[in-house]
């Protein structure tokens, strides 16, 4: 398992080792959508954000 | 379903809905309103009464919104790009189109695109006219687009519009605005977020910042707010707390500020400060209704006066908003089918 | 408030509380009468809207029930023992008593003593007529002394009197009851059991056993009744479960009874298996109106028939339900000022 | 959790849901198993945390249920009908299988066909033991498929069983059993009836007759059980009010009976008509808790006994049972990791 | 109850309250203290389960508050005021008082002019040590009098302080804090405004301005805040959002800050702006729990920064938090009889 | 528009002119889901029933 820093918070997320490009995962810090960039070395990015409707 | 001759023929465009719903229920008990429309896709042929299980007296059953009646007028209580897409058949089926969505709510395409993802009709938006009508009722009479103000905007707006109009407030004053709403504000869509276990008993921060009603409260009111909801534990209501820093002001300043904004509005409430147990603004008192009940405290320790209103969400913020803008837009009594009182006591209703 | 030169007078005793709250509510959107009086003890001057926020339109103070003003009404809603004690002043103040309580509810004096403690003026018994309209109509015109049928029990009478009239019950058939009452049903006192913190979310077993209203009901339907409340959380609404073991029957036949008992009434529902969210009675349909909800499963592995009723307890349990009676009594339009259909979505109201 | 060397390894199948959050609290927490495996196809990869805000402290995430490791107790948390249809994959991943399902809680396949929509592995039948540990509780060393009794079924059981192991209940007494239950035993998955402005604030028939958890009640306890749910406004809970008609009892016998019953039990809390707020079983009492609480009363003047229950659904109703069914089969500590004694005050848990 | 011959002998006076039955529960669970008293006047010689009905498991009833044993430490759990006027007669019965009103939180008598009625024993008031571990942790060890700090104002100082140690808001910066409480702040004394009825689905402006707790965050937190709260329906639960204005910062500034605040800290849990239903801290999340959840977003349009913090109020904001100060003032584990981590889903707890 | 009877509840149900075979309406009596089994004479019938799982 590695490690790559997440881009919202600077926390450490640990990644799986089968993990592919495209994937998104979340920081087990601050929670945000992370989406997995590259794997070799990783390299995420904050994931595109679902524009969520909160009603009105 | 009121029936006389001269009553106007109304279709509600969304019928399935929790404004639309309430919206039949309004109209069917309206003498200036005849419903000959509720539409529907997924209820298709349905009762009306078997989705809104008051209004089961109603003989009428849903149709598919792709073919319009013609009527009267036409109320939209559609989601968000529903309206501005379709705005062209809703004027070939219809004289008057009132609409509850955002669609029509801000003046300037260039502000739709900076709020929302753009417009699809900016050549509408001259027409229509904003619906507060506490705000706006001298452009209502004769308006054929009448677009309804929104929920948190309208309590947001109703609280510190008198602070403005007293020249308490000015456009560069700080003001934070804490609401809280209940769960019909998402509409019977509903999600994992709204479901009865997750949505029970929270106090919830959702659209922390960023809220498009900003973009509402600041054309109408004048005013930069930094905006917060919650989400709390109630179905129907919307609470507006606002923190704001004039100068010094004294208790009887702020009772003439708000006596004079609302003394003759047949549906704002003043509470600020009495006695027993409702004291100040809360939905409770309201539910059901088309009141909005609006108060302030002193807070001179910290400069501060805190502002309250309250809201029925799906009456004075949504359907009973849009009822009361076409009551002045076609001269009926402006109270006409909006005389319920509300209840007591009253859970969470 | 109604002012017609042609409407009534009318005192409600006990105006600080749940149900009288919901009577000035009722007396001041009726066109039949005028209020004149609203007594508290504990309220007294203070105005009826500082208890009330939704009648705080209302202009009106509270006064001493010990100073009664001649009316052509006087409704009580003074706890059990209060109005047989007070009934000669009652009648020496208005020329007509619609009572709330359970105080004229049965005809003898042995009955009280057997399930209540006594009674303090039983010449009166004869007198009154128990009100519950879609059972006791023909009494009511003319009646000077009402007594409002129970919340428990009119929405248990309501559920199980289609079976009793159409022969499918007999008296001494096995009959169980399981009622779900709202918070109201305990009134404005309050106590522990009823704060918030220990109210709510419940589901608590309430009178188990030996429940009062199993005399009206024995009384009026003619049958003995297993009873058991409990509490839950909602602030107004009763349900009625009956479960009962009648000869084989169709869903035809139920159909049947229960559109031959309820088809012509007016604040009577039937609901018993449609599709949808709400497909049996509940309270939540029925809250803040007088109708009552009443439907029925039938069980064909257990040969049992379910009986559902729901009201809102405020209303067909109490207030409306006086309010309908005295309608009767005086030949008002049976639905005047009972006209509202409930709201939806809605909470726990 | 824990990670001592002689902790049982363990898989949850089915962890994002809402039974399947509550094992991965429970087993979290206990120190003869260690989690190494919890599924979920929608949240596959995510934190268990960002599903269960309680477990944000978990260090694990979500993972492809096509894939199970290898184990030596595999819980088995999904709807109906699934674990059937993998039960030998299930095998092959691990020795002991705990299912939360209905899916081998009955005998045969006929009753399968009768109640449910058939049987995929009738093979397994015979082999599961039914786990309500206060009535198979010699079965359960060493059984290798454990099949933890439904929430209805459980809250019913527990209190009828002492009357019938009195000899109060013969197998065709008549018996009718009115339960309650909150919005967590529809599970995460929701739907338009269980959003919260729907949901809030019921009394909801739901079930109303031939609910399938008869087969269960029916099978185990010997009784035939005329049997309704009502939904209530609770999210945990489980409330079930049993109405019998026995021979003469007195009060005393009736005591005999549960504490002959349960005495013993180390979840089983008898509460029968003492004073202060909670006199007889309710759930808000139990919430969180492994507990069962249970009472009766009697009711002389209709030859009734009526029994309580209470429950939380996610506990003593599913996942606390099935741990509880681990413990014993295992050979643990019957309470190991169902200490917490619970709340008070406390909501609508 | 823990029995250890190591374990301190405590006394809870107080017991029959709310926060007094929370520390009987976390004491009873606690290895390092047994319950030789609890005392209530209205329920004395009662078991304590006839009031805490998930005590009943405890064996120990109510005494008189005036007879107190001698023990190592008195936990009281007394309205503001007792423990001021028995200070004395507790330092006669114990070494060490553990007292969870605001009675010793303040430094100075001047404070409790200018905040509340006057102090009885200011005396004491340089020797209390003020109880918020995160922040006064090392003045705790050795303590023998500890004031636990006040419920709104640990949400309140908790969701700010990273803030202020990071240098991000200055002494004189505008801070607006509005405060969504619970049902239990109020403790079990109940009254008309907090009956189920009256007090269900409220958003009730209480305490609008002035609120008391202004005095402890300005003491132990060095800033003016602009406080408000207001009522929700819950039962358990105290949720504060903070409305600041700092010089520009980045997301990253903020989680550095926040990080450095807290990351060593048992009981804070960051959550902030994640995805999934729980994205900003909730106090259903920490419901039953002695964890904060402190959160903030980032708001550029206006300038701001919204912060949140949530805590159950008998927990971190009372009773857990006494017990954690114990724990630290006794050298204990931090986390010892706090444990507890929480449910989901859970309703309003 | 013409009339007919509900299988469940025996009520008339009105029905619209273009109906269609195989539509499914609800009586607005006794909410029972009706199928339309042949048209021109009208015949209703008890539409198939969702299973619906209450959960447990
Ligand atoms: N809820 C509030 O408190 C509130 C307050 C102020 C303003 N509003 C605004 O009012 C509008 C309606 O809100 P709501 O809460 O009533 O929503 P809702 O409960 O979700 O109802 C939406 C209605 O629109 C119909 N609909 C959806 N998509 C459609 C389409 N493409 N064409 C035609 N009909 C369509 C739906 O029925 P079918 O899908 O079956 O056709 C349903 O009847 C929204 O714009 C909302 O922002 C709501
Ligand atoms: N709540 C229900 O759902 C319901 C349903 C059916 C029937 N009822 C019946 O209706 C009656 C009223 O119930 P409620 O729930 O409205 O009770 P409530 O809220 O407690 O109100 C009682 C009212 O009576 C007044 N009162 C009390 N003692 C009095 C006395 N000795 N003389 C004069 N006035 C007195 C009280 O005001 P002051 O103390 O200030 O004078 C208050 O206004 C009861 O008999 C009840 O059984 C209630
Ligand atoms: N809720 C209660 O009170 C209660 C009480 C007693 C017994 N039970 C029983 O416990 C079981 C679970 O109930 P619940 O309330 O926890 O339901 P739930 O909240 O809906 O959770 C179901 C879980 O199963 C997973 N799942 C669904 N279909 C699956 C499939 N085909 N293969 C693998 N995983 C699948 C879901 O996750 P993904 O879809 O993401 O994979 C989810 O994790 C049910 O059989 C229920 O009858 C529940
Ligand atoms: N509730 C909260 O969320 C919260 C949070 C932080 C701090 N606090 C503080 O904690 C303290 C207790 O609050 P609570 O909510 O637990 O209150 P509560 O539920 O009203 O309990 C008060 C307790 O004190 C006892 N008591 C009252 N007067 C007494 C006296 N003169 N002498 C001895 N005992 C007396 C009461 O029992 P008897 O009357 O039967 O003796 C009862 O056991 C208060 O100071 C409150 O400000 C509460
Ligand atoms: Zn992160
Ligand atoms: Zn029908």
């Amino acid at each position: 398992m590695s490690q790559a820093e997440c881009v919202e918070c600077g926390a450490d997320v640990t990644l799986y080792d089968d993990l592919e490009a495209g994937e998104i995962l979340d920081c087990d810090t601050c929670g945000a959508e992370l989406e997995v960039i590259d794997v070799n070395p990783p390299v995420l990015d904050r994931a595109p954000e679902l524009e969520e409707d909160w009603g009105e | 379903m009121s029936e006389g001759s001269d009553a106007l023929s109304t279709a509600v465009v969304g019928g399935s809905g929790f404004t639309g719903g309430e919206l039949l229920r309004l109209l069917a008990g309206h003498p200036g309103f005849e419903i000959v429309q509720a539409t529907s896709r997924s209820y298709d042929r349905k009762t009306v009464g078997s989705v809104h299980p008051n209004l089961r007296e109603l003989d009428l059953r849903f149709t598919d919104p792709a073919e319009l009646e013609s009527v009267d007028v036409l109320f939209a209580a559609t989601p968000h790009g529903v309206s501005m897409e379709r705005i062209d058949e809703f004027f070939d089926a219809a004289d008057t189109v009132v609409d509850l969505s955002a669609d029509f709510r801000l003046n300037t395409a260039e502000a739709y695109e900076e709020w929302y993802d753009g417009h699809d009709a900016p050549e509408y938006l001259d027409r229509a006219v904003y619906a507060l009508p506490e705000l706006t009722r001298e452009q209502l009479p004769g308006a054929d687009l009448i677009a309804s103000g929104g929920c948190n905007a309208t309590a947001t707006i109703l609280g510190l519009k008198p602070l403005v109009d007293a020249g308490l407030l000015a456009a560069d004053d700080r003001v934070v605005v804490d609401v809280k709403v209940g769960s019909s504000e998402g509409g019977a869509g509903g999600g994992a977020a709204s479901s009865h276990p997750e949505r029970s008993g929270v106090v919830r921060p959702y659209a922390p910042t960023g809220h498009r009603h900003e973009a509402e409260i600041e054309t109408f009111l004048g005013l930069d707010v930094a905006f917060t909801a919650h989400a709390v534990d109630m179905v129907r209501g919307a609470s507006a707390t606002g923190h704001v820093f004039p100068e010094p002001v004294s208790k009887g300043d702020l009772w003439s500020a708000y006596r004079e904004a609302y003394e003759e509005e047949p549906f704002v409430r003043l509470v600020a400060g009495g006695s027993g147990v409702y004291r100040y603004p809360e939905p409770k008192a309201v539910a059901g209704t088309n009141h909005a009940e609006v108060g302030f405290e002193l807070d001179p320790g910290n400069g501060r006066v805190v502002t309250f209103s309250a809201i029925d969400n799906m009456m004075k913020g949504s359907a009973g908003q849009a009822v009361h803008a076409a009551n002045v837009a076609f001269g009926f009594e402006e109270t006409a089918g909006l005389e319920f009182g509300g209840l007591h006591p009253v859970g969470s209703p």
